[in-house]
């Protein structure tokens, strides 16, 4: 076989680390393509050498890993070729929906508690889900034996059901007893009371400095 | 018939006969063909039907397709179709049909022509020529599709792995208010039938509000009291912020703790007793 | 987002071409990768000219097939590369081959069809082993009596062969001007043809769309 040009030695070199399934090593370049054509391994060093340097400005690179060479997409890119793969993930279960809608109602509150007005154990792939979806998170443990974690509902799970704070969120109707009127007065009712207290404290001088402290929470509060 | 010749002995040193036909009738074997003598059948191979074993005929005496000389062609392919029905008359069947093809077509070629009928219309060569034709299209057709360069044999795909950051991204399951609503609802009926468990009504925003300050306590130790109680927030939200840190008291998530009295009341995450959980 | 940079529009189509399972349409790379980039389809028209020029000289190229942009190995090289694979590529049967070929350039069209043109009958095996690889399928049912398959070339036919369209395919050898006595019978068989076709035409929606697809390439059908 006539010896190969230095570029035909990089074409077939580029090609077949390309068209091969796993990264290739120069010890299996030497025994698959390049059999008999008697390449030195120091002239396979530079085309491999060169190859890396042509690919460097492009949007895939060549780079040894530890089984050989391979060429992979570059960092920078991986935002956007993510989006070639996109699965369609499950239809939720109506335990993931009554757990959220638990913690939605009754945060802050532990995985005990949920399982307790549900009838039947929280599985931690739900809380799991909820959490990965960012819409659920830990804010605290309650302290009895365990120490639990405290579930709440994030900022980003209002922006998600579009609504502003919890209150938006519809009146829960089912629970029973009280008649929408005698709830509202006693709410009323206790706001008064509330009011009147704190209205009669003075708010002291020091407490001024505290709320700017506070300044970068603000958001948190609402 | 001699075992001897192995299929891949060169065709070239094969001088017997190609086949015995009643008994001590032989042909030659095609020139272009190489046919081990002990497997016959692979005329039938070698051929994708009676009308390429026609064209081969055809094409092998240079004769013309449209002036089809249908007498020493169907000679020749009775021939043919001799030995095989000697060797493996199943498999001849299509090969037979052609013969009683050509039979036809060679009979009205020496019926006398007869004066009235217009001589043009009545060619019985013509649909045999067509089909002829029609078959060395597809034939030169397939051969040109084998020759285009393919996958997996002339071209290889190129492929580079996507960075280990690129990962799949999810569609996300759509969950509407509503949803959430009705699965409140048939839990709260559920925890009903469960009549040992009390489900008491709180204020929402007031839940909301005791998560929010435990978050804040999970940035900082200690919290002074009046800083949770925003002034912008107006009477309202000081009475939600106030119910909530009671409720917070009182269901022992935080203290309140009083270095001396009159001094600043502080927040702070009710201590773990870890050493009480650790047994 | 901010506007993309030629170079980095490049670079994004370039990778996407090269991570993809599958050939990229500009359609799905739109959808997918550019999704939200605003990228026009001048600009990704250019951008692709552009990576095919550049890939030129190289061992592997850019190409186009009926599914959309792939890269692959040049021709050339393939008596080196496919020593990277211990099993031969599959050889094809002439059978196979011309029963593809028909398929290919008559379709749609039926078994008995095939067989009309062959003089024999069509093993079945050939018939799965086209389907299963998925170079055929069946695009609707014939209705003249028991209502036979209509076969017809897929997209991963023409993807395999490297072409875009069925108008890429050499172009079939077409029938020798037969002498004057015989182009009455000719006329006949070519209008039967035809009108086998507008039949077929309103065999199902499915085919009906299929053969839409086939449109310019509808002088070969004859």
């Amino acid at each position: 076989m006539a010896r190969l040009t230095h570029e035909q030695l990089k074409q077939i070199v580029e090609a077949a680390i390309f068209v091969a399934d796993q990264p290739l090593s120069k010890e299996k370049l030497q025994s698959t393509v390049l059999d008999g054509l008697k390449v030195s391994n120091k002239k396979l060093d530079a085309a491999l050498a060169e190859l890396t340097l042509d690919y460097a400005p492009r949007g895939i690179q060549l780079i040894e890993v530890s089984s050989g060479f391979r060429f992979q997409s570059v960092d920078s890119l991986s935002h956007w070729l993510s989006k070639l793969w996109q699965e369609q993930a499950p239809r939720y279960s109506r335990a993931l929906l009554e757990t959220l809608s638990l913690i939605a109602y009754r945060q802050p509150i532990t995985r005990g508690e949920i399982e307790d007005v549900r009838g039947v154990s929280v599985s931690s792939h739900i809380i799991k889900t909820l959490t990965e979806r960012e819409w659920i998170k830990v804010v605290g443990h309650k302290e009895v034996p365990g120490r639990p974690s405290l579930y709440a509902t994030t900022k980003g799970f209002l922006d998600y059901f579009g609504v502003k704070s919890l209150a938006d969120l519809p009146p829960m109707q089912t629970i029973e007893v009280l008649p929408e009127l005698e709830q509202q007065q006693q709410d009323e009712q206790r706001l008064k009371t509330v009011a009147e207290q704190i209205e009669s404290d003075t708010v002291s001088q020091d407490s001024a400095s505290d709320l700017a402290e506070l300044g970068p929470n603000k958001e948190q509060l609402h | 018939m001699t075992q001897e010749s192995a299929p891949n002995k060169p065709p070239i040193q094969q001088p017997l006969p190609l086949a015995f036909v009643n008994g001590e009738a032989m042909i030659d074997k095609p020139e272009d063909l190489y046919i081990p003598p002990d497997a016959l059948e692979v005329i039938l191979e070698a051929f994708e039907g009676p009308l390429d074993l026609l064209l081969y005929l055809i094409r092998k005496q240079k004769f013309d397709i449209v002036n089809l000389p249908v007498l020493q062609i169907t000679q020749q392919y009775m021939e043919y179709v001799e030995v095989m029905k000697e060797i493996k008359l199943e498999l001849a069947a299509e090969y037979l049909l052609m013969a009683a093809i050509l039979a036809e077509v060679k009979s009205r070629l020496l019926l006398p022509k007869r004066a009235d009928v217009d001589e043009d219309e009545d060619d019985p060569r013509a649909e045999l020529i067509r089909r002829l034709q029609e078959y060395e299209a597809i034939k030169i057709a397939a051969q040109e599709m084998d020759a285009l360069p393919r996958m997996e044999r002339d071209v290889f795909t190129a492929s580079a792995e996507p960075n280990e950051q690129v990962a799949p991204i999810k569609i996300q399951p759509e969950v509407s208010l509503q949803d959430l609503v009705l699965a409140f609802q048939s839990v709260m009926k559920k925890a009903k039938a469960f009549e040992h468990h009390q489900i008491e009504r709180e204020v929402l925003s007031t839940r909301e509000r005791m998560s929010r300050i435990l978050e804040l306590l999970n940035n900082h130790n200690y919290l002074g009291f009046e800083t949770l109680f925003l002034v912008s927030e107006g009477k309202a939200g000081v009475v939600v912020t106030f119910l909530a840190i009671l409720e917070l008291v009182k269901e022992s998530l935080v203290e309140l703790v009083q270095a001396q009295p009159f001094s600043q009341i502080h927040l702070k995450l009710r201590e773990a007793e870890e050493d009480a959980w650790q047994g």
